[in-house]
C-alpha cells in the first residue's frame, strides 16, 4: 500500500552531467518497493510547479529505512529536486505502480535501458539474483556520459553491454544492435525487459515480437496524480482479450505493460508521451 | 467545535468535499487517505455509458496551475452503481454524484438511476464541463438551457440537486438566478476557466484536444469573486471551488459567502491537504473565539462606496 | 530578419509593446531603459481630467498573478499633451494613448484632443477596466455599448483606434466583431480578469476598492485562448496581452494569432524584460530558419475533431 | 540614475533571530546611494513571489562596489532573498527613492529607529560624520534581539540610545519615551528623522509638531515597481501648498516625507499601510 509522507532527505550524490542520486528515509518504500514501482515525489519547498514528478526507485535500504532515486535534472521539479540539501524535506507518495513480472522459468532475463531508463533495471537484477537467476543489461545513451549506472551491476554477476551512439563507451549504435546480434548469436531469454525512451522500447517490442519471446515495457507519460485520478497518464491499448483498444492509468496497470498491448505507432499513447517531450 | 455544516438537506460533518474528476471515484484512495476525514467526495462525471474521454496529451501544467482536457472519461452511471457505491457503503463521508448529459433527457436519465440507487446523498450537475463537443458548456453557457436542465434534473429526484456553474460566463448572478428558480438546492462554483497552452515548437496545442480547463491556485481570485457574486445573488447555499490549498484559502470561500467548499487539483499534488486545512480551520475558529464554522459564512465586510476610486 | 510589423497603419519596429498601466507614461524609464528598444507604448489611461484613483492597498499579488485596483489615476489628457507627449518626442518608439471615459462623449473628446496632439500613434479605447465604477465594463460587457464607443472614437480620429477587449464576458469573439463592425482598425485581447482576494484576518476585501483586475502569468492560458477566438472571430489585427514573461509567452500569443503582443506585469518585474524577450524572438526565428516574424502569426494547428473526445 | 542589474550575493551574515545582512556587488548602487534612498530585488532564482521587494541600503563598499541590506525575514520574498548563497544572483534595481535632507544647521541631528528602521540611519550617519555633524539614534524595538544594528554606530561617534518594550535592553518602553525625556532635558536638535512602525512614525510626528522641528520620515509602504509605474505605493498627502489631499508615490517622492504633508490618521496612507501588515 502506498504512504504519504514528508521525507527527509538523506544523502545528495551528484554524478556526471544532469544525472544524481537522492536517498530518502521513507519505511514503506523502503520495505516495500517492488522492482518497477515507482513514487511521486516534489521539493518540499517549491510552490512550483505545482505537481510531484514520477521518478522509478532505483535501490532501497531496508537497514536504514531509505530509498534511492536516480535523477536526471530536465526541467522545474527534477530541478528543485537536485536542490534539496540533507535534512530538507520532499512530499513523497509511494511505493505506485504495478512492478515487473519476474521470467517463467530460469532462463536469462535480458534488459535493455536507455538513459535514465537504467533506473528499474537495479532492483529488478537484485531480484533476479535472489532467485539465482541470471541477468543481462543492455545499457544505451547518447554518450558514455548518459551511462551513469554501471558499477552496482556487476557485483550482482549481471552481463552489462554498454552502448553510445557517439561510441564514447561500449558499441557505437543503439542499444538494439548489440541485443539483436545476441539474440542472433543464440541468446535464448526467459524473457525481455526494457526501460527508456518510446523509439526504443517500440524497437525492443518488435524485436522481441518477431522472435516471440515475452517483453514487458516501463513506460513513463506524463503523470498528475499517481493512483489512477487524474486520469492524465493514460496509455492506449489493445489486448488480445479486448474487443476494442481502451485507455489504462499508466500510474497504476503499469508503469508496466506487456508490450503486446501497447498501441504504439502514430497513436495517442505515443501523442501522449511525445508531449513528455523525452529530453 | 462545530465543523459539520447541512445546506440543501446534506448533512456533511465539516465543510470539506473533494471535488468532481479530482478525487477518481473516491475508491482510488483505499489504503492512502480514510474517506471518512472528508465532509463529502464528489465522483468524477457520470453518463449514461461509459467514455473513453479526450486523447492525450490530457493535462499539463501552468503558472500555478493545470490545464485539463480529459474529456469525462469514466465507467457510466450503471457501473458506477453497481461496482463503486457498494464499495463506499461504509467510506463515513457523503457521496455525491457529478452527472453530465449530451442531452437534457441523458442527464434526467442519469439522475433517475443514481435516485434509485442507495448511497448517494445529492446530484451535482456539471453542466460547465469545457472539454466535450456536445452537452456541458453548451448547458452552462446559456440561462435557458441551465434552467432547463436543472428543471429536468430536479423533477427525475428527490435528492438535493446542485448545479455546478460556469466561470466562462459574464455574469455568474444570471445563472445562479436561473438555476435558483429552476429547483436547485445549492449552487458549486465554479468549474474551470476555459483556457489555451501552446507548444511553440510544434505550434500545437499543448493538449490533444486543443483548448481546456484551467484549474488551481491561479484561479483562486476569480473563483472567490464568483462565489462571492453567486452568493450575493441567490438564497441558496454556494459550494465555493477553485484553487484551495490550504485553510487560509477555504476561508477566503467561506467568507465570501460559501457555505462549504470543494477541494480539487489540490488532491494530486498532496493526499494529506485535507488533515492540514482541517487543522487550520480549527486554529483560526480557536483564535478568532468562534465555535461553529457557520459563524464566518458570508462575514465579508465589503467596502461601501468609500473608500473606493475617486473619492476623495 | 524582420521583426517590424505594420498593423492597422501603426508600424512597430518589433512586436513588443508596455501594456497600459505598467509602464506609466514611459517617461518614468528616463535613464532606466532605452525605450527605443520597444516596439510601442501605451500609456496609463487618460480621462479628460485628472483622477486620483482608488483607495490603498491597490495591488496585491496572487499565486503567479497580480490583482489591482487602481482606478485609473491619472494627470488627464490635457497635461499628458502639454507635459509628458513633448518629453516623448525623441523616444523613437510609437506611442499609444488608452482612452478612458464615463461618457460615450468623453472618449469621443478625449481622443479628439490627442487627434489634435502631435506624438501619438495610436488610441486604445479602454472599455475594460473592472476598477471604476462608471464606464469601463459598463461598455466592454455589453455589445451594443462596445459599438456604440467605438464608433463614437472612430468618428473622432483619423488615427488607428484599437478597442481593448475585457476577458468578463461570455463570449469574447461576440465583442470582437461588434468592434470590427464599428469600425476598429485592431483590437486588444485582454484586459485584466475580474477578482476577489479577502484577508481572512480581517475579513474584508485585500484590496480597498473591493474587487481588482487579475494580471500577470496566471492568466496567460485564459489570454491565449481569447486572443485566438478573437482572432479567429475577426479579420483586423490583434495585440495579444496577458502574462507575458518571455519569447515562449509572447510566441504563444504570435502563434495563436496575434499581430503583437503587449507585456504588462512583466514590467515590474524586470524592466530589462524586453531585451530577453528580443533576443529570445530572434533565437527562435533563427532556430526554425524563418526571417520574418509574420510568419509565425496564426500557425497554430489546432486540432480539427480528431484526435478529441470520444474517438476513437 | 538607478541601475537594474544581476546581481551576484557576496556576503551572507544571518544575525539574532530573523534578521541577516545580505552583500551584493552592483557598482552604482556601491557608489551612488544616498542615505534613506533604497533597492528593489528579488532572489533571481524564484518564480514566487512574482515582484521585487523594497530594502533601504544598510551601507556601501566603494572599494568592492557592494552594498549591504539588513534584512528582516518576514515571507516568501524575503526568505527567498536570505536563501540565496554566495555567487547566487539577485535581479536588483537601484538606487531609488528620495534621500534625507541634511539638517540646515549644525545642531544635533536625531534618529528615531523601530525594527528595521534602522537601516537608513547608518549612511545618514556617516554622512552627517563627514560633515561633522552630531548625531543621536534613538533605536526601539520589542525585545534586545530587535536591536541588531548597534556597534556599527558607536564607530561613528554617533550616541545610540535603546529602547525595548520588554525591557530587556536600555529604556523599557517605547523609543518615543527616552526621545521626549531628552528633548525635555534640553535638547535642541536641527531636525528629526524617523523611520520604522507607522505609530512610532506618526507619535514622532507629533512630537516635533508640537516642539515645532523639523522632521523627515521614511515610510514603507507596499510596493510593487520602485520606479513611479504601478501607482501602487501612493501616500495620501496634504501639503501646505496643496487645494487638497493627493496620492504621492513613496517610490519616486518619497519613501522620505516632511511628516507634516503625511496625511496621518484614519486616512488611506495608513491604510496602504496596514496593508502592509507591519511584523
Ligand atoms: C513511471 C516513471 C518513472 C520515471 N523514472 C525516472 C527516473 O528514474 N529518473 C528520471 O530522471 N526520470 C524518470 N522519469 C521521468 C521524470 O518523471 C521526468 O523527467 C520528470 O517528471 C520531469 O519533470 P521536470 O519538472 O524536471 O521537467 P518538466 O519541466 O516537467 O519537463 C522538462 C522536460 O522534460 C520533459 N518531460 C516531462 N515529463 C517527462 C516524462 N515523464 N518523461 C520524459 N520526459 C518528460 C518535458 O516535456 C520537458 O521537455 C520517470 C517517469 C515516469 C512516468
Ligand atoms: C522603502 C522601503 C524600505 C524598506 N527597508 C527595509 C529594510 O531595510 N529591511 C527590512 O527588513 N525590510 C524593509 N522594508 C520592508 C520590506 O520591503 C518588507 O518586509 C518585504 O517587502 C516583505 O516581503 P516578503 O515577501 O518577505 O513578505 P510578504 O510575504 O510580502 O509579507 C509578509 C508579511 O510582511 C508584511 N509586509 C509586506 N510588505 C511590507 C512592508 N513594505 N512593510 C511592512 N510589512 C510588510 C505583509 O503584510 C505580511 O504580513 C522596506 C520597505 C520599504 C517600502
Ligand atoms: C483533471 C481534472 C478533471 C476534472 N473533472 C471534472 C469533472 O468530471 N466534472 C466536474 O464538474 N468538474 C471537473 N473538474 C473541475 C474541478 O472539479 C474543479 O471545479 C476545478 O478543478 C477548480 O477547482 P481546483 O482549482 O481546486 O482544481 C476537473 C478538474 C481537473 C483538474
Ligand atoms: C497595475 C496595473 C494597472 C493597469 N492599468 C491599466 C490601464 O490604465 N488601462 C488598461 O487598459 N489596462 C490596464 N491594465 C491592464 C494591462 O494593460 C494588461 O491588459 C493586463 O495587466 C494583462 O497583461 P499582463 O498579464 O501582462 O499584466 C493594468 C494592469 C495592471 C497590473
Ligand atoms: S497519474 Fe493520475 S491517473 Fe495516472
Ligand atoms: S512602487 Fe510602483 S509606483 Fe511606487
Amino acid at each position: 500500500m502506498p504512504v504519504n509522507r514528508h521525507v527527509p532527505l538523506v544523502r545528495h550524490e551528484p554524478l556526471g552531467g544532469p544525472y544524481i542520486l537522492l536517498t530518502f528515509r521513507h519505511p514503506e518504500i523502503a520495505l516495500g518497493a517492488r522492482p518497477g514501482q515507482f513514487v511521486m515525489i516534489k521539493a518540499g519547498t517549491s510552490a512550483e510547479p505545482p505537481l510531484r514528478r514520477p521518478f522509478s526507485v532505483l535501490k532501497t535500504n531496508a537497514t536504514d529505512e531509505t530509498f534511492t532515486l536516480f535523477v536526471k535534472v530536465v526541467g522545474q521539479g527534477s530541478r528543485a529536486l537536485a536542490a534539496l540539501r540533507p535534512g530538507d524535506l520532499a512530499q513523497c507518495l509511494g511505493p505506485l505502480g504495478r512492478p515487473f513480472d519476474l521470467p517463467a522459468d530460469g532462463a536469462e532475463a535480458i534488459m535493455v535501458a536507455g538513459g535514465y531508463g537504467i533506473a528499474p533495471f537495479l532492483m529488478l537484477s537484485e531480484e533476479l539474483r535472489r532467485r539465482s537467476r541470471v541477468g543481462r543489461v543492455f545499457y544505451g545513451g547518447r554518450t558514455a556520459g548518459d551511462l551513469q549506472v554501471r558499477e552496482p551491476f556487476a557485483g550482482l554477476g549481471v552481463t552489462l553491454v554498454p552502448a553510445t551512439e557517439d561510441g564514447t563507451l561500449g558499441h557505437p549504435g543503439r542499444v538494439t544492435e548489440p541485443l539483436e546480434a545476441y539474440l542472433d548469436g543464440g541468446g535464448t531469454p526467459a524473457a525481455l525487459y526494457a526501460c527508456g525512451p518510446d523509439a526504443m522500447l517500440h524497437a525492443v517490442a518488435r524485436i522481441a515480437e518477431t522472435r516471440g519471446l515475452p517483453c514487458q515495457v516501463s513506460l513513463d507519460p506524463w503523470m498528475g496524480c499517481g493512483i489512477g485520478t487524474c486520469l492524465g497518464c493514460v496509455v492506449f491499448t489493445q489486448g488480445a482479450d479486448q474487443a476494442r483498444p481502451k485507455y489504462r492509468c499508466a500510474c497504476t496497470e503499469g508503469p508496466v505493460f506487456d508490450s503486446r498491448v501497447v498501441v504504439w505507432s502514430g497513436d495517442d499513447a505515443s501523442a501522449a508521451r511525445r508531449a513528455g517531450g523525452r529530453p | 467545535m462545530k465543523l459539520s455544516v447541512d445546506i440543501a438537506g446534506l448533512h456533511l460533518k465539516n465543510p470539506l468535499i473533494a471535488a468532481s474528476g479530482t478525487f477518481g471515484y473516491g475508491v482510488e484512495y483505499e489504503g492512502i487517505l480514510d474517506l471518512s476525514v472528508l465532509g463529502g467526495i464528489v465522483s468524477k462525471g457520470l453518463y449514461l455509458e461509459a467514455r473513453d474521454g479526450c486523447a492525450t496529451p490530457r493535462i499539463v501544467e501552468t503558472p500555478s496551475g493545470l490545464l485539463n482536457a480529459i474529456g469525462l472519461q469514466g465507467v457510466g452511471v450503471r457501473a458506477f452503481v453497481h461496482d463503486v457505491l457498494p464499495r463506499l457503503a461504509h467510506a463515513n463521508t457523503a457521496i455525491l454524484v457529478n452527472v453530465c448529459g449530451d442531452t437534457v433527457e441523458e442527464y434526467a436519465e442519469v439522475t433517475r438511476i443514481l435516485d434509485q440507487a442507495s448511497g448517494v446523498a445529492a446530484i451535482e450537475i456539471n453542466i460547465s464541463c469545457p472539454n466535450v463537443k456536445k452537452g456541458g458548456m453548451a448547458f452552462g453557457g446559456d440561462p435557458r438551457m441551465t434552467h432547463e436542465v436543472v428543471a429536468a434534473v430536479r423533477k427525475a429526484t428527490r435528492l438535493p440537486v446542485i448545479p455546478k456553474l460556469s466561470p466562462n460566463v459574464g455574469d455568474i448572478a444570471v445563472f445562479a438566478r436561473a438555476a435558483e428558480e429552476a429547483g436547485a438546492d445549492a449552487l458549486s462554483c465554479i468549474n474551470t476557466l476555459l483556457g489555451l497552452a501552446i507548444d511553440v515548437e510544434s505550434r500545437r496545442p499543448k493538449l490533444a484536444f486543443g483548448t481546456g480547463g484551467l484549474s488551481g491556485p491561479a484561479i483562486r481570485p476569480v473563483a472567490v469573486r464568483m462565489a462571492w457574486q453567486a452568493a450575493r445573488a441567490v438564497k441558496i447555499p454556494i459550494l465555493g471551488i477553485g484553487g484551495i490549498t490550504s485553510a487560509q484559502d477555504a476561508l477566503e470561500f467561506l467568507i465570501a459567502g460559501a457555505s462549504a467548499v470543494q477541494v480539487g487539483t489540490a488532491n494530486f499534488v498532496d493526499p494529506g491537504v485535507y488533515d492540514s486545512i482541517l487543522e487550520g480551520l480549527r486554529e483560526y475558529l480557536e483564535r478568532h473565539g468562534l465555535d461553529d464554522i457557520g459563524a464566518v459564512v458570508g462575514t465579508l465586510a465589503y467596502p461601501g462606496d468609500a473608500p473606493s476610486c475617486d473619492t476623495p
